[in-house]
């Protein structure tokens, strides 16, 4: 008996892309220690699109199965793709969160931004999905307060 | 899979000599303790029995002992009670930064109805401090009220000091000894304790009953009115298994004292030299002098404590982040933080307990499944010694 | 020597199939609910299991069920939580003179806070007046808490109108049912009730657990405060086994609820026929309309209860005076005493209640042996039809 | 198990002297229904001594027992004597009574009492054990109120 499903579990116990690259195109994080969630992100980029993703996170069950889906799951995409996905698309692929873990998924999809934010940024992009983007947005704590 | 249970501080089972004591109370020797018949009588004859074994264990009177339905009825009682009974003399509790939230809670509770409430600060080690708890007493303090052994932590309280304190200054002093209790010696006379708290599944009884320890001489009213039962103080139909079960576990406790402190300390302390030869960049928290036997705190560093605790799991050991009540709520502990640590550091905390039924081979294949998951986790944590936090 | 069980209404016997679902939580499922391992969360999922089934029991929500030590917890929770809740509203509350001291007490102890109560009277068969009931309300009355069904006479109050009383005037209406669970029907939804109280052991489940209904919408502080367990609502490492022994024993009463009323008034039906035909000078008391299944509560003219009480406990026949948790006080019944009997009526008054494992043979062999008693002891009474009181 | 000890559930069940007699010499009682407590005592006397004794007691155990051993205890006794004895004397006799139900033991020295002033107006004595004795005193509750 677990506190979340056997998909989570999976993700959680075998983390996919789990680790570092050499030389990636583009490098973000989102989180902070204090907060208990860290994540860094590497991409590989080629014409747009992110052919390899890898993360390290510091954090509880749900942020590192995130971690792993969202990086899953934007390989293969479009950077704009990438970012049309929300942390809700990342808990649905992952058959749901307990509730008051739902927050710890933000913290993929805000490093996967940040990550392209970097990469637009180097490469003089101006892309749709980042219009609302503040790379120096304050991290909230994305955690219940009780 | 093999289980092996390392968080006797958040709960025990429940030993086998218990509940068989337990067992004809259910269905054959079930009267009502109220009634003059004879089951009626005679489980009351049962429950004085098992009051005069949870005496024992405390060095207390029979008759100062009152049932409850567990530690923070107990607490609860205490503090309301004695804020009630004193509240001609004075609105001002003391107590410590690190209780159990069943004290902490219950001071807020007061403090809303306006009662002012001292929370002592406590070292490093996470010792309270004497001076500023004594230095805090005012002519309106009413209760001081400081933890015996913390559940987080572990750490023991200068208990006699704390009671000195309180007596020169002419308050009362109420302890939580719900750790405490079977895991070191308890005199409640010649320690000078007013009123204390027990639980009875922290020291191999049932869930759901404890005891408070009421000094004769001292009034306080009912928290549960009702029924006469309990010598009027504490109503409800008493939970006579349950409360023979408490019997039971006190006089085991007490019977096996030494025999428990050697061995949970000896295995406590060989846990924690394998694991600190094992593993670099860990700190071990608390009071390695003033601690309960069987409790280990450890930072693994870089690592968080949930994420550990599940991999843990997946290979059947069982351990808890801070208290068991609030593992489940996700707030960094209160009782870490008060003894100074980073709030990462406190999400990288993990509380092992080791208890009666633990053994060295136990210990064994936990650390070395730790060892794995530390290095596992640490792999791909954002943090490591050279990206440091 | 026979025993006859007669009683059921201060305590019953765990049936064997609820000890054999606690059986397990003592030793191996001993896990605390609030951890996040394995043996903790299927502990709580056992426990919501339980909650779902006491829920159905009454026509809850799962949500709204919240277990606590007992009966008398409920109750006190209920009255106190919501004095403290609507303070702001008001300071006037409504019982009724036949209330269970859990209730009484309670009201009694925020009475001397400053709190008004008004006890509504009952007719000489135990049923409130409605009419005095709504004529007391104030725009200061913050609760109405009338006892679902009486503990000494069995007489069940007209709830639903109650509560529609209490709708009307935009009040909450708390209804202490710890007697008529299982034993009659309740859909908390239909009848429009707040808040119940209801106890495990007085329906085959275990002493020292019960629930508080408390609709969704309602919010009362907690009694018990520190952990967050029930929903932070009432805090306390939960009874595991006992919780799940009061699911067990919801499942068995709403299974059984049908056969059990009618197997079990059949019974008090026949036993009060028997002893009619048998014995002069008796009184039955209460309302043989509105009245639990399993209640009979009988004057024995000129024969003082204790005596009687006493000898048949010799013959091994269990029943009581009063309430189980007045026997031992010797006070004469305040519910006798509202419904207008006379002091010396109520000091020759005997609850007997039937149960579930009650025989006709041992009703025929508890009514032979009480005649004898009562002759006995009339035998040598200072009172007798001739030298009446 | 009974709250009782065994000599006062002896007492209580086989009581000595219960019932009543033809052409007693002294009646006397003492308690109230409403007190939950009355005895009725019948005394044959010869020679300033009690030959035979009788009771009848509406009450609890205690106080069919008191009345039991009380009239015990005062056959073949003076009137002086008899009236000497308190209910501490039938307590102790009894072995002990639980502490709440001591005080139902002073039903019998009271109606032992009533008897013997019965005896004595009726025979014009004058007792030295009567001297305090208010025949019309008010039954005080003798039971602990709680
Ligand atoms: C120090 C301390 N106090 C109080 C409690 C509460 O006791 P219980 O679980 O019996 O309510 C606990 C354990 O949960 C505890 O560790
Ligand atoms: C009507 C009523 N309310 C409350 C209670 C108290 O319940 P408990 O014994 O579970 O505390 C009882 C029984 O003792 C009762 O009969």
């Amino acid at each position: 008996m677990s506190m979340y499903n056997e998909k989570v579990m999976d993700h959680f116990m075998n983390p996919r892309n789990a680790g570092a690259m050499e030389d990636p195109d583009a490098v973000g994080s989102y989180g902070s220690p204090v907060c208990g969630d860290m994540m860094e992100i590497q991409l590989k980029i080629e014409n747009n699109v992110i052919i390899d993703a890898k993360f390290k996170t510091f954090g509880c069950g749900s942020a590192i199965a995130s971690s792993s889906v969202a990086t899953e799951m934007i390989k293969g995409k479009t950077l704009e793709e990438a970012l049309d996905l929300t942390n809700k698309n990342f808990v649905d692929e992952l058959g749901g969160l307990p509730g008051p873990k739902i927050h710890c998924s933000v913290l993929a999809e805000q490093a996967i931004k940040s990550a392209i934010y970097d990469y637009a940024k180097k490469n003089g992009l101006e892309l749709e999905g980042l219009k609302d983007f503040d790379p120096d947005s304050k991290f909230d704590d994305h955690h219940d307060k009780e | 899979m093999r289980q092996v249970y390392l968080d006797y501080s958040a709960t025990t089972p429940v030993k086998k000599e218990v509940l068989e004591e337990m067992l004809p109370y259910f269905s054959e020797k079930f009267g009502n303790p109220s009634s003059l018949y004879g089951i009626g009588l005679s489980a009351k004859t049962d429950i004085n029995k098992a009051r005069a074994k949870v005496a024992h264990l405390i060095g207390a009177e029979d008759r100062e002992i009152y049932f409850t339905s567990g530690g923070t009825e107990a607490d609860n009682w205490a503090v309301i009670g004695a804020a009630r009974a004193k509240k001609s003399k004075g609105n001002h509790i003391i107590t410590s930064a690190i209780e159990h939230h069943a004290l902490l809670n219950t001071c807020q509770y007061l403090e809303k109805e306006g009662y002012e409430v001292t929370y002592v600060s406590v070292d490093s080690k996470g010792r309270i401090n004497l001076d500023e708890l004594e230095k805090s007493i005012t002519d309106k303090t009413i209760l001081i009220s400081i933890m015996f052994a913390n559940n987080e932590v572990g750490t023991i309280q200068p208990i006699k000091e704390i009671s000195e304190i309180a007596k020169r200054n002419g308050i009362w002093f109420h302890t939580d000894a719900v750790q405490a209790l079977g895991n070191t010696p308890i005199d409640v006379k010649a320690l000078g304790i007013d009123m204390m708290s027990m639980s009875a599944h922290k020291i191999y009884g049932p869930k759901g009953v404890g005891a408070l320890y009421i000094r004769k001489g001292i009034i306080i009213p009912s928290l549960l009115s009702g029924g006469s039962q309990e010598n009027k103080r504490r109503a409800g139909t008493e939970n006579v298994a349950g409360i023979v079960g408490f019997g039971k576990a006190a006089e085991l406790a007490e019977a096996n004292l030494e025999e428990h402190i050697k061995k949970v300390s000896d295995l406590r302390n060989y846990f924690i030299e394998k694991i600190k030869s094992n593993l670099e960049d860990i700190d071990i928290n608390g009071d390695m002098e003033n601690r309960l036997p069987g409790n280990i705190n450890i930072t693994f560093n870089y690592v968080e404590g949930e994420a550990l605790l599940l991999y843990m799991d997946t290979k059947g050991i069982s351990a808890s982040t801070g208290s068991a009540c609030s593992s489940a709520s996700f707030t960094p502990s209160h009782v870490l933080h008060a003894l100074g640590m980073p709030l990462e550091k406190i999400y990288s905390s993990i509380r092992f307990t080791v208890g009666d039924f633990t053994t060295k081979d136990d210990i064994d294949y936990a650390v070395e499944e730790i060892v794995k998951i530390v290095n596992k986790l640490r792999s791909f944590s954002a943090f490591s010694k050279e990206r440091s936090w």
